[in-house]
């Protein structure tokens, strides 16, 4: 068997029945987007037929202030939250891998709460909390908000990634002279980096999605994209969300083409180097 | 409270129903004032109220509240009285929605508009299973099987189950309002979705036959589909008048009474109506409106079954008997 | 010498019920090599991982320079390591990995980076330098697990069987770096090897432990030549150990009885009647056809096995016991089956009480030698 | 075995904030909720005193018995459905080549920052009668009239694994992205089959991830009320209709709040089971 | 000897660019004992691999008892692996562990049971059944590694350093063990250490492989005496191999000259003013303080180093070079600083052609026993 038909079948004897899985489930994850972005060219108002084609949406979603300065509130908001709720609950779960204490049940439960509780009660709740401690509603009463129901969610998916983690690897750092910070830093972040960035999407998608918290500890200044367009949906989808969804998920996806060719631009040169030397 | 931000920014926070108000009134408000509008959104008064009584209610100065809420939030000290005077555009307002009992003297509420709930058709397909609706009764017609969407909303519902087997819809008698989940149970086979969000999109796109939805979303639905009409049966519909108040903690009562007087300016009471055609409670402006607004049933809905409809009033504990025929009716 | 550098008092370690340590007490002096020697699951990891402090001491203490280290943490403690499982950051090239420690030290780049390519030399990595872990065959990420912890120059460095991976040739090529770079620099060793023969070349000293306690400690050949315990002479190099039984103790030595013949030996400290081993190394067994004075122990050869340098010759007693002798390749042999009689030399056998499992030497066992003899 | 720390600092720094996190932002709005449990509804949708346990008597209640079991076995099916949907996807994903997998996985989660609303939207403008599946399928000819399909419990059922998926995905990912080859090689020489490497070697190593997964997806499920509601017509109550309905429509908050507490006590009961079941104890 | 179970044909394997492994061709035969041998990273494992069937193969065919296995997956291979990294089910207690395979194959549960109990006696494991991995010593995962590729009694064994983690007691146990299973199952081992001796006493033939290349492959005795390569000579055990000139070639021998001296020997093929390699192996060297015919080598006794049964001797030639020689412990020994003459009998140098670095030996290397020799 020559080299080109080996390396083929080799390719092969995995990839083409997981391959096709793969794009199902993607296309279950997309289809409904694909409506989204269809009827956002739609003439008509309403997404039930599709009546001919018009960017008319995209002008009007940016003219739509109120729109785009909820929009920029959204971004600020799962920004900042995820990065708590990523460090927060990063080093939460592996602490609780790591040390052995009295409590460790207690804060492990605890975790699952913010889940638990419904989200009206929990919003209700917060906002209560706020209000009798004198903190008023606006941008830091939803970040703290955010930060509380997504963090627990980083926690359990950081702890799934460093269940079973190799002791010794953390010990050599150590031995290396490594502090506990620097070797989190250095060995142990990098190696639960998969989990890490797992959390860390989860978090982002909940900040991002999140109506019902929101509502209640938003001020007036900080209304959220999803509250605005659970009211414009109230009132029937109107196609200029579906534009900025559109815009969104467009944006989004440029961005990453971008960056996944600036960094196999930068493998490749990495690559030139080392065959170099 | 989170109100005004930056010294001499005038600034009106304003609680309202998404969709209510376009962002062009509060362009122009403030270009004419200075004032600028905050306007944050609820989709149903509960939660407005339940914002407000977690969080105080200095959090906004104007809020727009449906009639029966309005008991509650001066009960609860959450509303003060508004200075009419300084509400020049007051005499716009169609009399006939003025001093009704939940505030008879229009201390502190200024009505904005109304709502009507009312039984939308698709005549094509009402043809077509031998369906007429004359009354609440009809629509229990086996024929209906999977065929009607209805409002969410156990208050509404339970109103048409009560006027329909001769009750008063505002009834607050335990054993009466449970007797309304019969009906409702025979309603049930009928229902094909309980949609307050987007009924107009069932009836549209002809999936069901009749619609006991919002008079705004017939008119919506009409726009779409030429085939959909409104229908008034024996019974009365169900309304509800939203209006304005001011919040009790409100920094800024100038403002806001300056917006509502803005508001029922006739010119700015059409722009509203242009961009969301609910049924007009200013006089005025209705005489500027074209024929798009006044020939669609949906927006413009007759005006005799609007005084002949019923008001939704409080039932203050009684809600809880409400709520309780609902979940029954959907476990 | 000074005070040790490290000190090990009383020291018990368990798991769960388990005591795989027991009161160990162990002085390792600045500067010094020392190996641990011991059969697989004796405590020898265990040992070094309490002195790296990745291991919390049960009972007893621990001395590193004189401190009681019980609150040092790893990091604090300096000692170096090189793991048995290698523990490579998989996520770094070897370059990397083998910077680690001096960028934690906050070296300065330029001296990193010409600190690592020394240390890559040394351990025959050239080349490698951008390689990952998983991309390196088993001795190749051993040596990168020597690299990375030598190049922090530490005072103790633990090694948990560093060579073990590593072919003939390369490690002793590494043996004699490793030997050299630590008398340079004075670093002191501590060593787990199961190769004896790099535990007797390579050490100052030797620590034999057998299940969690320490049997014997000293000098390559104390340890070799006058083992303490049956185990120990058991269990450093090959040896043949024999049941006999005190006969008569007069002056021309001890008479003892085998079952399979009896010999005349010199020893002291042995009383009539009493059961005691005899101890002879292989390479110290001989064969003859003749008679020998004192010896009368007859077998017939068995089997010759080759192995490289020397021939292992078999021959079986008439008791049906095996004994072990080896031989240069040069010697010549006797055919399978001949009848010989084997004896040692006086100085070079070992007597042993059975009860105390106390071995005393016959004569002080002194290999002669014209001027001096290097040792290790 | 772990360690036990003489110096625990480093533990309150790993713990210490998530912990003061927790017990501030987590427990004092619980003790809030647990304190308006025990309080009295006032006729406008507050609460006020005495003090009582009304609440907790009409918990005893034949639909709410309904609601719960019903909606337990709707995220007990949407758990099962997003493992079983999940994970072969995860174990695709973490062997893609490393140098695509974080956008294989962005692409997963890209769907998802879009507006749940606007994507279940979505799914309705899909299935309904005259959607495009049913357009699409009429006009193919595979069917002659349109399937009924959207208001019907499959489409909850659909909508709420549509929804969780990524939730069970990411763990999983996590988990399975650090199987060690070896082992499976390990496996594979000893002669199993690839379905026993993965019952055998694969699965109970990956149970960490099994584990998040499927906390992250059933214990949102409960409450997401929203999905019934525009996928199910709403013509069925689910734990989180009933509750948001005690707070919105009923105002009867004192009851909202037992009930919330009820069903924080079920998920934290059903998570100690499964701990125990899946021998998960050091997870939890 | 009739087909070969294992058969490689021009097996290549490439990491990227990289070639490890180079037109690989070798037979092994049923129930033989194969040692691969070969300095780290020269691809043994890789070779192993594939095998076993983990690692694909880049050109060239293996064929197992015939048939070409390209297709084949590891699980449908009839050949089970030790691995260097153990390679233990983490989530498994030992026992499981070692039941993996048999579990696999629908073994009843009683036959399991006794199966099992079995090979951890034979390991040495007993009252470890119910550990995990986790808790075991290095040696100890190495042997429930080697019970769990054992237990299943596979036509082909591949063991990948199987022994590296065991003391040398113990090492010798489980080396006879593994030889007496092998022999009495007819197993195909093919085995990779670094142990020279190891290789040389338990195998029946055995592969050196270097950078990717199979350099010599025959019996140990032929490897050992007669290397065909400077590299197997030098690989395999100790050498000096020394930089000569052939001066004359007469009817009495060639006559070599270094530049510390010269010799006379005896060999075939060499024409004057060649440059040759002379190998010996320090066992095979010897000294005196007399004059040797045909030997005119000085040096001056350098050092002695105590290595338990035998002593090695350096000596410093008049230029520079150390040259080593082993000794047994009970030979006198010359002071250190003595003046002596180097030489070896003729039938144990080695002679070498530089530029082929083809070796001849110069009278065919046999050592003389009586009677029988029992190889490996
Ligand atoms: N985590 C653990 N839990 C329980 N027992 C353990 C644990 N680690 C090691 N042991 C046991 O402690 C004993 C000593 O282990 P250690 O690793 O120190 O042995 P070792 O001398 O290094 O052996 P080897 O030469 O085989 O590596 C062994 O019997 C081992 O089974
Ligand atoms: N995944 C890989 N990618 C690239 N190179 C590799 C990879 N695995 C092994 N190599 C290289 O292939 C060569 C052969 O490796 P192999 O593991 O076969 O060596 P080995 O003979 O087993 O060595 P050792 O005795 O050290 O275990 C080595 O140089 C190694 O660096
Ligand atoms: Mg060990
Ligand atoms: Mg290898």
């Amino acid at each position: 068997m020559d080299t080109k038909k080996l390396q083929k079948s080799e390719k092969a004897g995995f990839a083409p029945l997981s391959m096709l899985y793969a794009c199902l489930v993607y296309l279950f994850l997309y289809l409904p987007i694909a409506v989204v972005i269809a009827f956002s060219f739609n003439t008509s108002k309403t997404n039930i037929i599709f009546e001919g084609f018009t960017f008319e949406w995209y002008a009007k979603m940016f003219d739509n202030r109120q729109l785009m300065e909820s929009f920029q509130n959204t971004l600020i908001v799962a920004g900042v939250s995820t990065v708590f709720s990523l460090v927060l609950g990063t080093l939460c779960a592996v602490g609780l891998y790591k040390f052995e204490f009295k409590l460790k049940s207690l804060v492990s439960n605890s975790l699952y709460i913010p889940i638990a509780i419904p989200e009206i009660v929990f919003g209700i709740a917060m906002l209560v909390f706020f209000s009798s401690v004198h903190i008023s509603t606006g941008m830091f009463t939803l970040i703290v908000s955010h930060i509380t129901f997504s963090m627990p969610f980083v926690a359990i998916t950081v702890r799934s990634r460093v269940a079973g983690f190799d002791r010794s690897i953390e010990e050599a750092a150590k031995d290396l002279g490594a502090n506990e910070f620097r070797t989190f830093m250095r060995v142990t972040l990098p190696m639960i980096m998969p989990g890490v960035i797992s959390g860390g999407m989860l978090a982002l998608t909940m900040s991002l999605d999140d109506v019902v918290i929101s509502f209640f500890t938003a001020g007036p200044d900080s209304t959220t994209l999803p509250l605005k367009i659970l009211g414009m949906v109230k009132k029937g989808v109107s196609p200029d969300v579906n534009a900025l969804s559109t815009l969104m998920i467009l944006g989004t996806a440029v961005i990453m083409v971008i960056s996944q060719i600036a960094q196999n631009r930068l493998e490749q040169r990495q690559g030139g180097n080392n065959s170099e030397s | 409270g989170g109100s005004s931000s930056g010294e001499g920014d005038k600034v009106l926070n304003i609680y309202n129903w998404t969709e209510y108000i376009p962002q062009e009134v509060y362009d122009q408000f403030e270009e004419e004032t200075g004032i600028r509008v905050v306007e944050s959104t609820f989709s149903s008064n509960e939660e407005m109220l339940a914002k407000l009584e977690a969080g105080g209610t200095d959090q906004y100065d104007l809020v727009v509240a449906s009639n029966y809420v309005i008991d509650v939030m001066k009960e609860k000290n959450m509303i003060q009285t508004i200075d009419k005077d300084k509400i020049e555009n007051i005499t716009n307002i169609s009399p006939s929605s003025m001093g009704m009992d939940y505030d008879p003297d229009n201390e502190y509420s200024i009505p904005f508009m109304a709502t009507l709930t009312v039984i939308a058709i698709n005549q094509e397909k009402c043809d077509e299973l031998g369906v007429t609706i004359n009354s609440f009764n009809d629509l229990l017609n086996p024929a209906l099987e999977n065929n009607i969407v209805v409002v969410d909303d156990s208050r509404e519902l339970a109103a048409v189950a009560l006027k329909a087997t001769g009750q008063d819809p505002n009834s607050t008698d335990e054993a009466t309002i449970e007797g309304a989940l019969d009906w409702l149970n025979q309603l049930k086979t009928n229902i094909k979705a309980y949609d307050s969000d987007s009924p107009k999109t069932l009836l549209a796109s002809n999936e069901v036959a009749v619609g006991l939805v919002y008079n705004m979303d017939a008119g919506q639905a009409i726009k779409e589909n030429d085939q959909i009409k409104v229908v008034y049966t024996t019974e009365a519909c169900e309304k509800s008048i939203d209006n304005f108040v001011i919040t009790a903690n409100s920094k800024n009562k100038e403002y806001a009474e300056e917006f509502i007087n803005f508001v029922h300016r006739a010119d700015v009471y059409k722009m509203i109506l242009d961009e969301f055609p609910g049924v007009c409670l200013n006089d005025a402006a209705k005489e500027l409106m074209d024929s798009s607004y006044l020939d669609n049933e949906g927006s413009n809905v007759d005006t005799a079954e609007l005084d002949r409809a019923n008001l939704i009033a409080d039932v203050g504990e009684a809600a809880t008997y409400y709520d309780d025929i609902f979940t029954k009716m959907k476990t | 010498m000074g005070e040790p550098i490290i000190r090990l008092v009383n020291v018990v370690k368990c798991y769960h019920e388990n005591q795989v340590v027991k009161k160990l007490n162990l002085d390792i002096q600045q500067g010094e090599f020392l190996t641990l020697l011991g059969p697989s699951g004796c405590g020898k990891t265990t040992t070094l991982r309490m002195i790296a402090g990745f291991e919390s001491v049960t009972e007893g203490q621990i001395y590193l320079e004189g401190n009681n280290v019980a609150d040092l943490k790893p990091n604090q403690r300096d000692v170096n390591t090189v793991f048995q499982n290698y523990a490579l950051f998989p996520h770094m090239t070897v370059e990397d990995n083998i910077a680690f420690g001096l960028v934690e030290k906050r070296v300065k780049k330029s001296e990193i980076k010409q600190r690592v390519a020394e240390m890559i030399k040394m351990v025959q990595l050239e080349g490698m330098e951008k390689r990952m872990p998983a991309q390196m065959s088993g001795g190749q990420k051993q040596r990168v697990a020597i690299a990375r912890a030598l190049i922090n120059n530490p005072r103790v460095l633990l090694l948990d069987e560093p060579l073990g991976a590593l072919d003939l040739k390369l490690r002793k090529q590494m043996q004699s770096e490793l030997k050299h770079l630590q008398k340079r620099l004075g670093i002191t060793f501590v060593f787990v090897t199961h190769d004896q023969e790099e535990a007797l070349t390579m050490s100052d000293r030797i620590a034999v432990m057998n299940g969690g306690v320490l049997e014997q400690i000293g000098t390559p050949r104390e340890i070799y030549n006058r083992p303490e315990t049956k185990f120990v002479a058991d269990f450093i190099g090959e040896s043949n150990v024999l049941d006999a039984y005190v006969t008569e103790v007069s002056e021309g030595g001890i008479h003892v009885k085998m079952e399979f013949g009896d010999a005349v030996l010199k020893a002291g400290g042995f009383v009539e009647e009493e059961m005691v081993y005899l101890c002879v190394r292989p390479e110290n067994l001989k064969m003859t056809k003749e008679a020998v004075p004192n010896f009368n122990i007859y077998g017939t050869v068995k089997e010759h096995i080759f192995i490289g340098s020397v021939c292992k010759t078999v021959v079986e007693l008439a008791s049906g016991l095996e004994v072990k002798m080896t031989s240069p390749q040069t010697d010549e042999l006797y055919a399978v089956g001949t009848r010989v009689n084997i004896y040692w030399r006086e100085d070079q056998g070992v007597i042993l009480h059975t009860k105390e499992e106390q071995l005393y030497n016959l004569i002080e066992n002194t290999v002669q030698i014209e001027g001096g003899m290097h040792e290790a | 075995m772990k360690h036990k720390w003489n110096n625990r600092l480093p533990m309150f720094v790993m713990i210490g904030p998530a912990f003061l996190w927790m017990a501030i932002f987590v427990l004092a709005p619980l003790c809030y909720v647990v304190g308006i449990s025990f309080l009295s509804k006032d006729s406008s949708g507050g609460v006020m005193f005495p003090l009582t346990l009304a609440s907790y008597f009409s918990l005893w209640n034949e639909s709410f018995l309904t609601i719960f079991s019903r909606s337990l076995l709707l995220s007990l099916q949407t758990t099962i459905i997003c493992l079983a949907v999940g994970y072969p996807f995860a174990y695709v994903i973490a062997n893609a080549p490393k140098k695509h997998r974080g956008l294989l996985l962005l692409l997963i989660m890209l769907p998802f920052w879009i507006n749940s609303v606007i994507r279940i939207y979505g799914w309705n403008t899909l299935l309904r009668q005259e959607g495009v599946i049913n357009s699409v399928l009429m006009s193919i000819g595979i069917i002659s009239s349109p399937l009924e399909m959207l208001y019907t419990d499959g489409a909850v059922l659909l909508g709420m694994v549509y929804e969780l998926l990524p939730f069970t995905i990411l763990p999983l990912y996590a988990s399975i992205e650090k199987l060690d080859r070896s082992l499976l090689e390990a496996a594979s020489d000893l002669g199993a089959t690839k379905p026993h490497i993965f019952t055998r070697v694969i699965f109970p190593l990956t149970m960490p991830g099994i584990f998040a997964g499927s906390i992250q997806t059933f214990i949102p499920s409960l409450g997401l009320f929203y999905i019934s509601e525009m996928m199910g017509g709403g013509s069925t109550m689910y734990i989180g209709n009933l509750i948001k309905n005690q707070f919105l429509s009923a105002r009867n908050w004192p009851l909202g709040a037992a009930l919330s507490l009820l069903l924080i006590l079920i998920t934290l009961v059903l998570m100690k089971l499964y701990t125990k079941v899946g021998s998960l104890e050091d997870m939890a």
